[in-house]
């Protein structure tokens, strides 16, 4: 399993290669890998129906306890063959779709990495692992959104794709880094054998909201559903295989694989099915602002996902219906969902258009194409003899078993349109003049469809063939051995009665929408997506304010932060720390030295009040012969000596400087929040050296340079001993500033010489 | 003594500060050279005073005690020169910032030199004409 | 083997000694060269060295410590100086592939390695004063590197980054003068064993003292205003190699010194760490939300992101730690390919102003790869190396109980995504609005931005050797006796 | 200022200070001096010849021009450093011998690279800065 899914990143990524060399037959060429992982897939079916499981980990991180581990039973099973197995036809279609298109080498290559992301999504049994997955789907589905990338809107959408999908990701990680802290494990497979101790668990709630966000962003559900419609923006091969049959479910995959773990909760199932109940209301009312093929199946999507959600709600109140409701309608969908989709651009690409409104009398022109569409919209209306009828019918046995009857009505008003929309499809193939010039396309654009509705059918004439996968996906959804039979024609029961009550309230659905979308269509309707851009656009406001008020440009400005932060930290480190001890004086000050000092502070004040750079200057040298003196009369020849030299020589540099600069401006006054500041500073350095006086110093360090500076140094002033000898390394540090200071005056000075010559 | 050069060092390191704030580079490099005075007071206090003698050998290979602290002018020796190749460069960036820029007052040289609007994920953005 | 330990710096110094007194400019680039592929080998064998025999130290001059200067080298410093090594190495094939004439005059390969002496100093040095003239070195070598050419706007941000830079200086200046002057000490082993006995006010507030010293330099909040004003105005190449490097420089220092000298009152030190990362991370990527122009968005990226880096330490649990130094060592790779990759659009399209870019996913595919690869990492996204990174810390933060951090932490990777897609979408998807003009670009840019690129692909795909070593790093810095006893152990 | 005296006084203060400097160099591991005071003093030194001579002159009486000065300066101290390796002692370790009766020693060699680096710094900031200011009036626009 873990060869399967390596050699599909690795597939991917030649993908390219395989374009240059194939041309326009890569199509079918790269088809034989996802064809090849879904008869791998495929061959493991008799072992999962068995009731087994198959398990495959390698070491990846030890250090973080991450495994590349991968899991199959019958839930990642019905996954992998889906996205394997429409994959093919995705990928065979593409090569007909976009024929010629220069991106295509690439496009093929980043599908076909999505596939293999989205396999390692399902299949995963290491919660990393499955992060990793989940963000590559995000990453390329981000890629592919944006495919036709010179358009603006098809950019806004892959970033809104983008935003949302990763945002939700993100809450995910810290959902499932929680889960993995409660459960004690990083391996879902060990999670799930652990539901009760983290139902139990005091983060439960936190690990729930978080997993939630993550999913219902992930699947589209109320509030985040806005970003699917606008992700159709993307090649039709896109939309038909993230949008529909895949990428979409992941969320749907996450929920249901947690299932046993997190479920069976008053709040799991109760949110499960309100947010479930909504988005499939909401997807199933904005259905009718759209005349655009695209844009429809889109919103019909949304509907759908919403009922698997709210189907993973109903899971644990139900005896098995709910997992098997789950299991069958998510197959008949994802089939539907994936040929109406290849069909819908089978259209586009012939007839040149996807508004309903303009097309008509295709099935003369398009047989093929409209025989695919008449039986996956049967499956999407919920109609026997298809697998979607069969679906639907347990949904409502499990509905009837768990649900009040509100809701049980509501969400036959969200199935209702799945029958308007089934109408509304078909109708432009079987009415109206046939338009001209337009014809049945290649083979690669109808077998997709025609394939998937076909299985759709073949399934629904004997649901035999998948009852035992059906049971294996439920019992893993359950998280007990469950298993149903499943029939095409169960007898009169109340869910047949909702059936009908569905069929009827769709097809009277269908009189009035024309009426309905010209009223919804006019205005841009309030919801979820509005906030998204009001939230982006306050984003974008606030930071330009902050920058102004922040980055402002004012070197000022900035000063005055490093020193108020730095104030304010220190300030409220010595507060915290309470009073110390008045340090003790271990001399007196000579009358020279305090002289000294006195003359020193009145230097520094009138600094200040001199108006003259020059005279400033002059007197902050002053002050530093004062600092000379006092290192003289404290017995610091070298310092004396060094210090006098150093005050001589920047004294020299800035005057040479200040007589060059004609223009030198004034010299401004200061502000009181400077004055604030500057004492608020000085204060506390007062205060700091208070502290630090009052600390009693160990001199072991003079001790030994005063033993060892002759014997073994041979100096006699231990202070140039320190210097060249001890603490030489320091030197050479200091001589290398030295060394650059002259390079880089030289650096500044020579481009000056350059320009100023003619 | 002490408590008379935690002051003084206070004081300096107020000047040095006020002067930093400033916006005229002239006086903002005064208020550095003031500032560095400071730390170095500073340094060599925390070494402790009170000495009588320097801090040298006698031929006979004792010191004569009490003697000043060594290891803090050593300190102070390299603070010092690195401050001094710090303020030389300093002088001449900025002298060589007044030939390219006209003005010594860092209020006056700008961040940015042209503007860029920031893209949005929302609403498209395109360049504004001048 | 002591002087394995020296090597990191040895070899940069001669590099640059030898730049200088050499006149020939071919010679100088192929020594850049060499130098930096010395300076690499060496960094793997003192890694390899510190992995298998613990930490080194060595005592400088043979004066016993802490009499004398010493050099230790933990896994925390090998890794820095590995790092730094990757990055040298890089910076050099770019700047031979560019082979920029009038900066080469001005001693650009003398002033850059003498910029990696300063800073493999800084790494390794176990004496608190020494780190202090390692950053002068670095500095000043920063100041020089960062004018040359003499632009406007190199002056202008020059004289910012300079003002600031003086400041920090004279702030650790005053913190080692204090903190000497309190107990006698300047090696930090030394210091590590006399520190906890000081008065608390005196303590903490030293402590904040450091980090506003080191702060400045990592460029955290409120002290990160110099780095976007200064970063975008020289050559990329040298953004580039700041980027990398002299960021990391103040992150190092900062986890040495809240690991091993303040850790006494963690609940107020490491709790200030905590705010001032989260509001770097936030600031820092709203800001860069704010910016139209490339580079001077991914300095408010780069300065987002320091955030990352405290927020491990604020943490103060191996996890964190963990956390913390991945960061910072892949964040040292991923900015430096992002800056200069910024610089090859510059080139390409003749502009980094991000709404006349345009068009380079049609003329320039593998661009586009090398861009997303860095963008993605930086945005903490599987399966590049930030993902590693950022993971880590959540599940840290998560684990120690510190919600608040956490949710910050994916918020800004959050922003961060949506800021790098914006930057995609302009620069590579959308058709510019009018023809550019690029620069005819030399072949082989295109080669150390793939080398970075793929590194953080690969560090992605197989984080366990980088990771396992960071851990290390992180218990041995939860661990300081092993560090003092390594460093006072050492008879001569 | 260009006055004969000036003239002559310069040359023999110029070999004084000089002297001075080398003597401030040398004297420095046992009394107060070394080589950055040194240095300073030689600045000072070849500043006052450039004062009273002009630059062309004052750059005449130097063996390298100021920055390469530096590379040699730094050079030095580097390989005074480097001496204790093969002694198989660590970096910087003072290595003492007896030359014509005088103890010389790795850190006194450093102390000369000090001098030079310093020196020649110095010097190229203030020789750079001279040339500016003599030529400024006249030539700037």
């Amino acid at each position: 399993m873990i060869l399967a899914v390596t050699s599909a990143f690795l597939g991917a990524l030649l993908a390219p290669l395989v374009y240059r060399w194939l041309g326009q037959l890569a199509g079918w060429g790269l088809a034989l890998l996802p064809l090849g992982l879904t008869v791998y897939f495929a061959s493991l079916l008799p072992t999962v129906v068995a009731g087994e499981t198959v398990r495959h980990s390698a070491a990846w991180v030890p250090t973080l306890s991450v495994n590349f581990s991968f899991y199959l039973d019958g839930l990642s099973l019905l996954f992998a063959l889906l996205i394997t197995g429409i994959g093919t036809f995705i990928v065979i279609y593409t090569g007909g779709y976009l024929k010629g298109h220069p991106d295509l080498g690439r496009f093929y290559m980043t599908i076909l990495l999505f596939m293999a992301s989205m396999l390692g999504l399902v299949l995963a049994d290491n919660i990393v692992t499955l992060f990793v997955m989940w963000e590559l789907t995000s990453l390329t589905s981000y890629l592919l959104i944006g495919f036709n990338h010179t358009e603006f809107r098809s950019r806004r959408a892959a970033t809104q794709a983008l935003f949302v999908t990763a945002g939700g990701g993100l809450a995910l990680l810290a959902g499932l880094v929680l889960l993995a802290g409660m459960g004690g494990s990083w391996e879902i497979s060990e999670l799930l054998a652990k539901g009760e101790v983290l139902r139990a668990h005091p983060w439960y709630l936190g690990a729930l909201v978080l997993v939630l966000v993550g999913a219902f962003t992930k699947s589209a559900q109320f509030p985040f559903h806005f970003w699917l419609p606008n992700a159709m923006e993307a090649p039709t091969p896109v939309s038909a295989y993230l949008h529909s049959a895949t990428m979409v479910k992941a969320g749907v995959y996450l929920l249901a694989r947690l299932q046993p773990a997190l479920g069976g909760t008053e709040v799991w199932s109760s949110t499960l099915m309100a947010f479930g109940l909504a988005t499939l209301l909401t997807g199933a009312t904005l259905t009718f602002r759209h005349t655009d093929l695209k844009r429809l199946l889109a919103y019909s999507t949304v509907a759908a996902l919403g009922a698997l959600v709210f189907a993973i709600g109903l899971v644990p109140l139900t005896s098995y219906y709910g997992a098997v409701g789950f299991a069958t309608f998510l197959l008949a969908h994802s089939l539907y969902k994936g040929g109406l989709f290849m069909a819908a651009g089978a259209v586009d690409h012939e007839a040149g258009t996807r508004d309903i409104n303009q097309l008509s009398g295709l099935f003369r022109v398009m047989p093929i194409t409209g025989v695919a569409v008449g039986l996956s919209a049967l499956s999407l209306a919920g109609l026997p003899p298809v697998l979607g009828f069969i679906g639907k019918e347990v949904l409502y046995l499990a509905a009837l078993q768990a649900a009040p009857a509100w809701i049980i009505g509501l969400a036959v008003l969200g199935f209702a349109v799945g029958a308007t929309l089934a109408l509304i499809l078909t109708v432009p193939f079987f009415r109206g003049q046939p338009p001209t010039g337009v014809h049945e396309g290649p083979p690669s654009l109808w077998l997709g469809p025609v394939v998937l509705a076909g299985l759709g059918l073949l399934v629904g004439l004997f649901p035999g063939l998948y009852n035992p996968l059906a049971d294996a996906v439920a019992s893993a959804v359950k998280g007990a051995p469950t298993s149903y039979h499943l029939k095409l024609w169960p007898g009169f029961n109340p869910a047949l009665l909702l059936s009908l009550l569905t069929v009827a309230v769709g097809v009277g659905l269908y009189f009035v929408y024309p009426r309905l979308q010209a009223w919804m269509a006019q205005d841009p309707l309030p919801g979820p997506e509005n906030a998204y851009v009001a939230l982006l656009r306050g984003l974008l406001r606030l930071a330009a304010r902050l920058e102004q008020t922040l980055q402002s440009g004012s070197l000022r400005a900035y000063l005055v932060w490093v020193f108020a932060g730095l104030s304010g930290l220190v300030g409220l480190a010595l507060w915290r720390g309470g009073p110390f001890r008045w340090p003790g004086e271990t001399s007196a000050l000579s009358p020279a030295q305090l002289v000294l000092v006195a003359l020193m502070l009145l230097g520094g004040l009138l600094v200040l009040r001199l108006r003259s750079h020059l005279a400033m200057v002059v007197v902050a040298g002053i002050v530093g012969a004062g600092v000379a003196l006092l290192f003289l009369l404290q017995n610091a020849p070298d310092l004396s000596i060094t210090q006098f030299l150093v005050e001589t020589l920047t004294a020299i540099l800035i005057a040479l400087v200040l007589l060059q600069i004609r223009n030198i401006g004034e010299v401004p006054r200061g502000r009181w929040l400077d004055k604030l500041v500057a004492l608020l500073f000085g204060g506390l350095v007062t205060v700091l050296m208070l502290g630090m006086l009052s600390e009693p110093i160990e001199l072991h360090l003079t001790q030994f340079f005063a033993e060892k500076s002759l014997p073994e140094g041979f100096g006699r002033n231990i202070v140039n001993v320190i210097l060249v000898d001890f603490r030489g390394l320091d030197t050479f540090g200091e001589i290398t500033v030295v060394g650059l200071a002259g390079l880089g005056v030289y650096a500044l000075l020579k481009r000056l010489r350059r320009e100023e010559k003619p | 003594m002490e408590t008379w050069m935690a002051l003084l060092v206070g004081g300096l390191s107020a000047v040095g500060v006020y002067l930093m704030l400033r916006p005229h580079l002239i006086q903002f490099l005064i208020g550095f050279l003031v500032l560095g005075n400071a730390a170095n007071l500073l340094i060599f206090t925390s070494g402790r005073l009170g000495s009588a003698f320097p801090p040298l050998v006698q031929p006979d290979g004792t010191v004569l005690a009490p003697y000043a602290n060594p290891l803090p002018q050593a300190l102070i020796l390299t603070a010092i020169v690195i401050g001094f190749a710090l303020a030389a460069f300093g002088i001449v960036l900025f002298f060589r910032a007044e030939q390219v820029l006209k003005t010594l007052n860092a209020e006056a040289m700008p961040e940015r030199l042209e503007a860029a609007p920031a893209p949005s994920p929302v609403d498209e953005v395109r360049e504004e004409r001048a | 083997m002591s002087w394995l330990i020296v090597l990191p710096l040895l070899i940069p110094l001669t590099t640059g000694i030898l730049c200088l007194v050499l006149g020939s400019r071919s010679a100088q680039r192929v020594l850049g060269l060499v130098g930096a592929l010395g300076l690499l080998a060496a960094a793997l064998a003192l890694l390899s060295q510190v992995n298998q025999r613990g930490i080194q130290a060595v005592q400088v001059g043979n004066w016993p410590a802490p009499f004398g200067i010493t050099f230790a080298a933990d896994h925390l410093s090998a890794l820095m100086v590995l790092v730094s090594g990757v990055v040298a190495v890089v910076v050099a094939l770019y700047a031979l592939a560019e082979g920029d004439t009038p900066r080469e005059q001005q001693g650009y390969y003398a002033l850059s390695h003498l910029l990696l002496f300063g800073v493999n100093g800084a790494f390794l040095t176990g004496d608190l004063f020494n780190l202090y003239v390692w950053f002068e070195v670095l500095l000043l070598s920063s100041f020089v590197l960062m004018i040359l050419g003499g632009s406007k706007a190199q002056l202008a941000g020059g004289v910012k980054y300079f003002a600031v830079s003086l400041l920090s200086s004279i702030l650790f200046l005053v913190a080692v003068g204090l903190l000497y002057g309190a107990t006698g000490a300047l090696n930090m082993a030394d210091l590590a064993t006399r520190v906890g006995s000081l008065a608390p006010g005196l303590r903490d507030g030293l402590a904040m003292l450091f980090l506003g010293a080191f702060g400045l330099k990592a460029a955290v909040f409120p002290f990160f205003f110099w780095l976007p004003a200064s970063y975008p105005a020289p050559p990329v190449i040298i953004s580039a190699l700041f980027a990398g490097l002299l960021t990391k420089v103040g992150v190092y220092a900062l986890l040495r010194v809240f690991t091993l000298l303040f850790t006494q009152d963690t609940a107020f030190t490491h709790t200030v760490i905590l705010w001032v990362a989260g509001l770097t991370l936030l600031l820092g990527v709203l800001l860069a939300l704010a910016q139209g122009e490339l580079r001077r968005l991914l300095s408010f990226q780069l300065v987002s992101h320091i955030g990352y880096m405290l927020m491990g330490l604020g943490i103060l649990t191996p996890l964190g730690l963990t956390g913390s130094v991945f960061y910072a060592l892949n964040h040292m790779i991923v900015i430096a390919a992002l800056f200069l990759l910024a610089g090859l659009l510059e080139r390409l399209q003749g502009t980094t102003v991000l709404v006349r870019m345009g068009g380079l996913y049609q003329s320039h595919p593998w661009l586009a790869v090398l861009f997303l690869l860095p963008a993605f990492s930086l945005a903490g996204l599987p399966p590049f190396s930030g993902f590693w990174a950022k993971f880590t810390l959540v599940a840290a933060g998560l684990q120690a109980g510190q919600y608040a951090i956490v949710a910050v932490a994916l918020l800004v990777g959050l922003l961060t995504l949506l800021s790098m897609g914006l930057v995609f979408a302009e620069a590579f998807w959308k058709n510019p609005p009018r023809p550019l003009a690029g620069t005819p670009t030399p072949p082989g840019l295109g080669v150390p931005v793939a080398l970075l690129a793929l590194l953080a692909l690969g560090l992605g795909l197989w984080a366990e050797p980088l990771l396992a070593l960071s851990q290390r790093a992180a218990q041995e810095l939860l661990e300081p006796s092993r560090y003092i006893e390594a460093v006072l152990g050492v008879s001569r | 200022m260009n006055t004969l005296i000036l003239k002559t006084t310069s040359r023999f203060l110029f070999t004084l200070l000089l002297l001075l400097s080398v003597f401030l160099l040398l004297r420095g591991h046992n009394e107060p001096g070394g080589g950055f005071i040194g240095a300073l003093v030689a600045v000072g030194a070849y500043a006052l010849f450039a004062l009273a001579h002009g630059l062309t002159a004052a750059r005449k009486l130097l063996p390298l021009p100021p920055l390469r000065l530096v590379g040699w300066g730094l050079l030095v101290a580097l390989l005074s450093a480097l001496v204790a390796f093969f002694l198989n002692k660590p970096l910087m370790t003072g290595v003492w011998f007896s030359l014509l009766g005088v103890k010389v020693g790795t850190p006194v060699i450093f102390d000369i690279g000090v001098y030079l680096t310093v020196f020649g710094a110095l010097l190229s900031a203030i020789f750079g800065l001279e040339e500016t200011a003599d030529r400024t009036p006249e030539e700037a626009p």
